[in-house]
């Protein structure tokens, strides 16, 4: 299997952590993945499609376009990318009329939108490895630690255009998490937003969503959280001090990327991981699981 | 029939309705045109034809003048065309030679500004109705016999009010329940609204009077597989699942479950309990025969022990399913309804969470014979909930599952509510509500009851519930519409209230009815305000649920109708059908020649046969006389009573006379597009003059060669209509139609007509707004394309079409 | 443990360690049937004397002639009645079945023992 | 009301809002509504529908969607909430009313191709974890598709 490899720009140019970790997982899993030449920024699903639409779709498609010349499905870390990769792709194929407007802009830069891909998350790709394949690599379960999944926005929703999972009641993320040992911890309002779409206009409210949930995270008792998406990582780990210093509930919950536990699972240490990099201490899991730092 | 030559003498009576047609259609001048029509001996114009001097003067003139033919212009046939075949034939004139000109639905009443083109419509309309007159002929009504026995499908609420009262009237009746016993879902609810009597305790009775009753046979673990014939002459073919025992041989003694080792869960009790693998469903059950479920079966004979300890034998593993034949003159549907499966509405968590359940599982919960004897509790904890909480529309009033309101959820709901309050005083009771709908006698005073016994009712539709994981209650979502503030409501336990929906089976079982559904799958009533009892199909009624989501008194009264309107015909032993049936001219058959038989495929009735090497035959009887065999014949070999091609014809030439370029000849079905048009009128909706309507009984009748004729006469539009597909009066007639006037589509414009000059619609007999958008839409396009340009199409397609029409009517 | 959904009265089978559980709950009985993998051996009695043929008997898998994997069994949650049959016939007493956690076998209550309704040779 | 509705956004009222029966799915569901208690997508619906379009328009409530989506999911009548919203912001933003933090990551992307800054301690820790190094990407290209679609703070800057 080998994909074109779209890690986004919240990934590789904040957190790289979260890239490493996909990487070696997939890597571990025989899955290739292609650089994608001059792809840019996926189109940003909340500021470019709330400026223009059309413009938003454009710059998706030219990154499409890039994937169709190597010939590779497209696969996607970031769930904002996920989204608005797979919104265009999915329009752009249903949709002649808007496939011919967009084409027209993007031949300005010598290129053609041809739909003969399709995008895929990093779900879908484990998926397509196949749970069984996944277990025979797992060394090292993740014994007793309880993790409440955080499936985020953008995976699931809007389904009718995605249609990867319920976007309500989704399961998918509860049976990695299980595969990897750990128990998925159900608690309350798991679908609730991180708020992330919220920062640049009220980043103090967005805050305020944040301290929800991990409120809801934590009543239910979890050891720690995963997350998929480079935003939801932003929201959970970078700001629980801030919470703190700006006089809210002290939270103190790690928050790990999904990749980070499959790659824990099947042996390799934090170091290599660079787990150090969460602003969140991970001790409490780590310790858990008999690691160290 | 009677054959009639003489000479047509036509007397043609324009009638003022008051001013509702003499204030715009100039009567006086019409009755005046009117005379000077070929075999018009008499014409006359009076304030109203349908009061008593109208018809008397009517009779007057066939006896003195000596008419044979009468025409009446005034209003649409569907109102008064009875009133005045009765009229003619008291005078000893055949009803069927009497025709009728709307001239007040399809015009006055539709075009008030256009006084004068009104006024030439109308006499258009006149000419039209002469012409066809001219061809009619005297018919006479086909009278078939009905055997004096019912079926009733479904023991439900209403099949057994409809089946006692058709006993009662002394007809006898096959009662076909397809579970172990009749009760239907009334059976399983514990109190009933508004006035909270127990569900049983009421229906217990009726379901053994239904046992007792000596002209009631009931056939129980039954289902109906094939149903033929036609009204008064049904021919049923019911499968009996085997019960593995012998029903008269059970005494319902109950010894063979209590040794049963087997444990199952209790469909009846909405598999919150249990039963054994041999069982009756409930205490009340009617018959009281035990049933084995073998699918559940592990055959171990203790029950065959058990019974012969009583000293009986009644268990008999080789049971096979037996086929029964029934011959019955009419069929009740009283098929009922399922519950939605809450389980799709994932945010909700049914079947996720332990402590939300349905409305019919609080049913059986609350019931002193539930599995839980009357106490509810929780999945969780087994403990009585402190907190309820209900929710309602779900599987309603939503795009993604029905869109349909289910209209008695919010009655069941109160009542539901209302019970707990009654066995938990201090429960916490919420209500969660859109709008709360309690439209009949006694319901809204019981919704004032609930709120008297402090039922908090909370405005707003809930978008998910989540679970808290350490207690196991349930935090619901919303927004308080009240305080327009989102909120999160905990509640110790959740209760669904979900919609109802067609039963399972039901598509299966309108197919072996020939019956239609409608677009949520419910059955589809014949007219929904004046048959709202009958079927499509004669002789077939619906009652209860099965037509729609109704509740218990609705369904009962339903069952009454449905019992009298079968009565109806079985009474007189004898049925009359109108006579506008289809016949084949055996000459003209090329079956006789070669294997031809396309008729025998159109008939939506299987009511023609075409043996190898005879004449195809019609059965006068089956026919429902849509008219579809006969525009599809190939070799016009068959004709529509009252329908003929000779008639149709005769009125397109009358209809384009004069300044056919300017016309619309407009091609209606009785049931759908013509009640449109007759809306647009009594709705007084304004459209232009153009259209001269030529009412099929159906779709299915409009022979391709008819709109050729119409074009050969240089009209300036043609316009075909029918039901909306699914809703044809003859099952299939419409999409008949479809696919013989779709490819003028693309032959018209080879011959040089433009495509839009040929119109191809479907819409309801609701959809008046739709049929003058339409008519709008086509006299603007008549302006646009000009007369001229009409004129120079129409002289370039007449070789072609003279050449076609020749081709096909020999 | 992450919940499954499910119908009403539907039997849920889950695997924990070693066991399988094979869970019916009712309102007010839960019934549980339970299988030990490590003690199961595989003589297959239960799948030969299902009266459901509810129990699929999994025979051992060789690579040449050495075994790789036992002779075991697995259950079909959707036919099974919960009788007890399996329980009663397993000489290893890897099957246990209990009915609001006592321990109870009902074929063995009303001692009927089914009869065999397959033959594997 | 001085201006005509535009026709985008008329089609969606037409086709989509006019359903809005006003039952507070989107609300009960929306995150941002918890946080930010004036915000209530139901009601700018029922503005929308009483024609007070303008005033929905230009105010900021509209921007504080997260565009989470759940008001799309849950919505029984199809109305698609927050795709309403994102017509309306484009508008708003065609009329130059979009926020500054919405503009500056989309000055950043005509500038880098990225909505995120590069730093220089980013290559590093990369190397480090021994992830490629990132290269720049055709910044050229994006100004183009941005021109070409009429994209307004691209064409203000072309004014300069």
């Amino acid at each position: 299997m080998s994909y074109a490899f779209f890690p986004g720009c919240m990934i590789p140019l904040r957190l790289p952590y979260m890239e490493n970790a996909a990487r070696k997982a997939l890597g571990a899993l025989e899955v290739e993945l292609l650089e994608m030449p001059n792809a840019s920024c996926c189109g940003d699903p909340i500021a470019f499609q709330s400026l223009s639409k059309e413009t938003w779709t454009a710059v998706a498609a030219r990154n499409l376009c890039i994937a169709e010349e190597m010939g590779r499905d497209l696969l996607t870390l970031c769930s904002g990318c996920y989204e608005t990769l797979k919104t265009a792709n999915v329009k752009l194929k249903g949709d002649q009329r808007l496939r011919e407007h967009v084409n027209k802009a993007l031949a300005e830069v010598g290129r053609e939108f041809k739909g003969t891909i399709e995008v895929r998350n990093l779900l879908e790709v484990l998926q397509e490895v196949g749970a069984d394949k996944i277990k025979t690599r797992i060394v090292k379960p993740l014994k007793d630690l309880g993790v409440a999944a955080h499936y985020g926005c953008h995976l699931v929703r809007p389904s009718d255009v995605l249609s990867f999972d319920d976007p309500m009641k989704p399961t998918t993320l509860d049976q990695f998490i299980e595969l990897t040992g750990a128990e998925s911890v159900s608690y309350l309002k798991k679908m609730l937003c991180c708020g992330a779409g919220l920062r640049m206009v009220d980043a103090e409210k967005s805050l305020k969503l944040v301290e929800m949930k991990l409120g809801y995270v934590e009543a239910a008792g979890a050891d720690c959280m995963a997350v998929l998406c480079p935003y939801c990582m932003v929201q959970y780990d970078l700001t629980q001090r801030t919470i703190k210093r700006e006089g809210g509930a002290n939270p103190q919950m790690p928050v790990l990327y999904y990749a980070e536990m499959l790659c824990l699972a099947m042996g390799m240490s934090p170091k290599e991981l660079g787990l150090r990099l969460h602003r969140t201490s991970l001790e409490p899991v780590l310790k858990k699981l008999g690691l160290n730092a | 029939m009677i054959e009639m030559s003489e000479e047509p003498r036509i007397g043609v009576y324009v009638c003022h309705c008051g001013l509702n047609i003499a204030a715009v259609v100039n009567c006086e001048k019409v009755a005046g045109e009117a005379a000077k029509l070929p075999n018009v001996v008499v014409s006359k114009d009076y304030r109203y034809m349908c009061a008593d001097p109208g018809q008397e003067m009517i009779k007057q003139d066939i006896k003195e003048q000596k008419l044979n033919r009468v025409i009446v212009a005034s209003c649409s046939p569907r109102m008064h065309e009875p009133t005045f075949r009765k009229c003619v034939e008291s005078a000893g004139l055949n009803p069927f030679l009497f025709e009728m000109a709307n001239i007040r639905e399809l015009c006055s009443w539709c075009h008030p500004h256009y006084a004068e083109k009104a006024t030439e419509k109308a006499l258009d309309l006149i000419k039209m109705a002469a012409a066809k007159a001219r061809y009619l002929s005297p018919l006479e009504v086909v009278k078939v016999p009905v055997t004096r026995a019912a079926l009733v499908i479904g023991g439900g609420v209403a099949g057994i009010h409809s089946a006692l009262d058709l006993a009662d009237m002394g007809f006898k009746v096959y009662l076909v329940e397809r579970t172990p016993s009749i009760g239907g879902k009334m059976a399983q609810l514990d109190k009933t609204f508004p006035t909270l009597d127990c569900s049983i305790c009421i229906l217990g009775p009726k379901m053994v009077d239904v046992a007792h009753h000596p002209n009631i046979e009931l056939l129980s673990y039954a289902e109906v597989k094939r149903v033929e014939g036609y009204i008064g002459n049904f021919r049923v073919t019911v499968a009996k699942k085997p019960r593995y025992v012998i029903e008269k041989e059970c005494n319902g003694c109950g010894e063979c479950a209590n040794v049963c080792p087997v444990e199952v869960p209790n469909e009846f009790d909405e598999n919150l309990g249990f039963r054994k693998a041999i069982y009756v469903p409930f205490p009340q059950a009617v018959p009281m025969k035990y049933t084995i479920d073998l699918e559940a079966c592990i055959e171990c004979y203790k029950c065959v022990e058990a019974c012969k300890e009583q000293g009986r034998e009644a268990l008999n593993f080789d049971m096979k399913e037996q086929e029964i034949q029934l011959d019955v003159g009419t069929i009740v549907v009283a098929a009922g309804y399922d519950l939605y499966d809450p389980s799709k509405v994932k945010a909700y968590g049914y079947g996720l969470y332990d402590n939300v359940f349905t409305a019919l599982e609080l049913e059986r919960m609350i019931n002193a014979s539930g599995p839980t004897q009357g106490s509810v509790i929780r999945f969780s904890d087994r403990k009585t909930p402190r907190s309820v909480a209900f929710i309602t529309c779900v599987g309603s009033r939503d795009e993604k599952t029905n869109i349909y309101c289910s209209g008695f959820c919010c009655m069941y709901t109160l009542k539901n509510a209302l019970l707990l309050r009654e066995h938990y005083p201090d429960m916490e009771i919420r209500i969660l509500f859109m709008d709360l709908r309690a439209p009949f006698k006694g319901y809204e005073e019981f919704y004032r009851r609930a709120r008297e016994e402090g039922i908090q009712f909370l405005r707003g539709r809930p978008t998910e519930i989540y679970e808290d994981p350490k207690t196991s209650n349930l935090v619901i979502s919303m927004e308080n519409l009240s305080t327009g503030e989102p909120m999160d409501l905990e509640a110790e336990t959740v209760i669904l209230s979900p919609a109802a929906v067609p039963s399972a089976g039901s598509e299966e079982l309108a197919r072996a009815l020939t019956v239609s559904r409608d677009a949520s799958g419910f059955f589809m009533e014949a007219h929904p305000k004046l048959k709202p009892i009958d079927s499509a199909t004669d002789g077939i009624f619906f009652c209860g649920a099965v037509q729609g989501p109704k509740d218990i008194p609705y369904s009962v009264s339903q069952g009454s109708a449905a019992a009298s309107r079968a009565a109806r015909i079985m009474i007189r032993g004898e049925w009359e059908i109108e006579p506008i049936v289809a016949f084949v001219d055996a000459e003209k058959c090329r079956n006789t020649k070669v294997k031809c038989g396309v008729c025998t495929t159109k008939c939506p009735y299987g009511a023609i046969a075409a043996d190898e090497g005879k004449a195809a035959l019609v059965n006068t009887a089956k026919c429902h006389g849509c008219g579809t065999c006969a525009a599809d014949c190939p070799s016009n070999a068959i004709t529509q009573r009252h329908f003929t091609d000779a008639q149709v014809l005769a009125q397109i030439h009358a209809a384009l006379e004069e300044k056919p370029e300017e016309k619309i000849i407009g091609f209606l079905c009785n049931w759908c597009s013509y009640g449109a048009a007759d809306l647009a009128g009594t709705s007084r909706f304004e459209y232009p003059p153009d259209i001269r309507v030529i009412r099929v009984m159906c779709s299915g009748r409009i022979d391709r060669d008819f709109v050729l004729e119409a074009f050969r006469k240089g009209a300036g539009m043609v316009m075909v209509s029918g039901c909306r597909f699914g809703d044809c009066h003859y099952i299939s007639g419409n999409y008949n139609a479809e696919k013989r006037i779709k490819p003028l589509f693309t032959v018209l414009p080879r011959f040089g007509i433009s495509a839009e000059r040929l119109r191809l619609e479907w819409f309801s007999a609701a959809e008046a707004g739709f049929y003058v958008n339409l008519n709008k839409e086509m006299s603007e396009t008549l302006r646009k394309l000009g007369i001229e340009r009409i004129r120079v199409e129409n002289e370039k397609a007449r070789p072609f079409l003279d050449k076609m029409l020749q081709q096909s009517g020999d | 443990m992450r919940r499954i959904e499910k119908r009403r009265g539907e039997i849920v089978k889950r695997d924990e360690e070693n066991r399988t559980i094979m869970e019916r709950r009712l309102l007010l009985r839960w019934y549980e049937l339970a299988l030990d993998r490590a003690t199961c051996f595989g003589c297959g009695l239960c799948a030969d004397n299902c009266p459901r043929e509810a129990i699929k008997y999994l025979p051992a898998e060789f690579k040449g002639i050495k075994a790789v994997s036992r002779p075991s069994i697995d259950f079909e949650p959707e036919k099974c009645v919960l009788c007890g049959e399996c329980v009663s016939i397993c000489p290893m007493d890897a099957l246990k079945m209990r009915i609001e956690q006592a321990e109870r076998v009902p074929v063995i209550e009303a001692n009927v023992f089914a009869v065999s309704t397959k033959k594997r040779w | 009301m001085t201006e005509e509705m535009p026709e985008g956004l008329r089609e969606l009222v037409k086709e989509k809002v006019l359903f809005c029966y006003q039952c507070g799915s989107c609300v009960g569901s929306c995150p941002t509504a918890r946080a930010i208690p004036e915000y209530n997508p139901r009601k700018m619906m029922e503005k929308l529908i009483l024609g007070g379009w303008e005033e929905v328009l230009s105010s900021k409530l509209i921007w504080l969607c997260t565009l989470c989506h759940t008001c799309y999911e849950v919505c029984p009548q199809g109305v698609g909430i927050s795709h309403i919203i994102i017509e309306l912001r484009n508008l708003a933003a065609e009329r130059g009313m979009a926020p500054a933090g919405f503009l500056e990551s989309a000055k950043q992307m005509a500038a880098t191709g990225w909505t995120t800054t590069l730093t220089g301690a980013i290559q590093r820790t990369r190397a480090e974890l021994g992830l490629p190094e990132i290269k720049a990407t055709d910044t050229e290209e994006i100004k183009k598709l941005m021109k070409a679609t009429g994209f307004r703070p691209a064409l203000e800057a072309e004014k300069g």
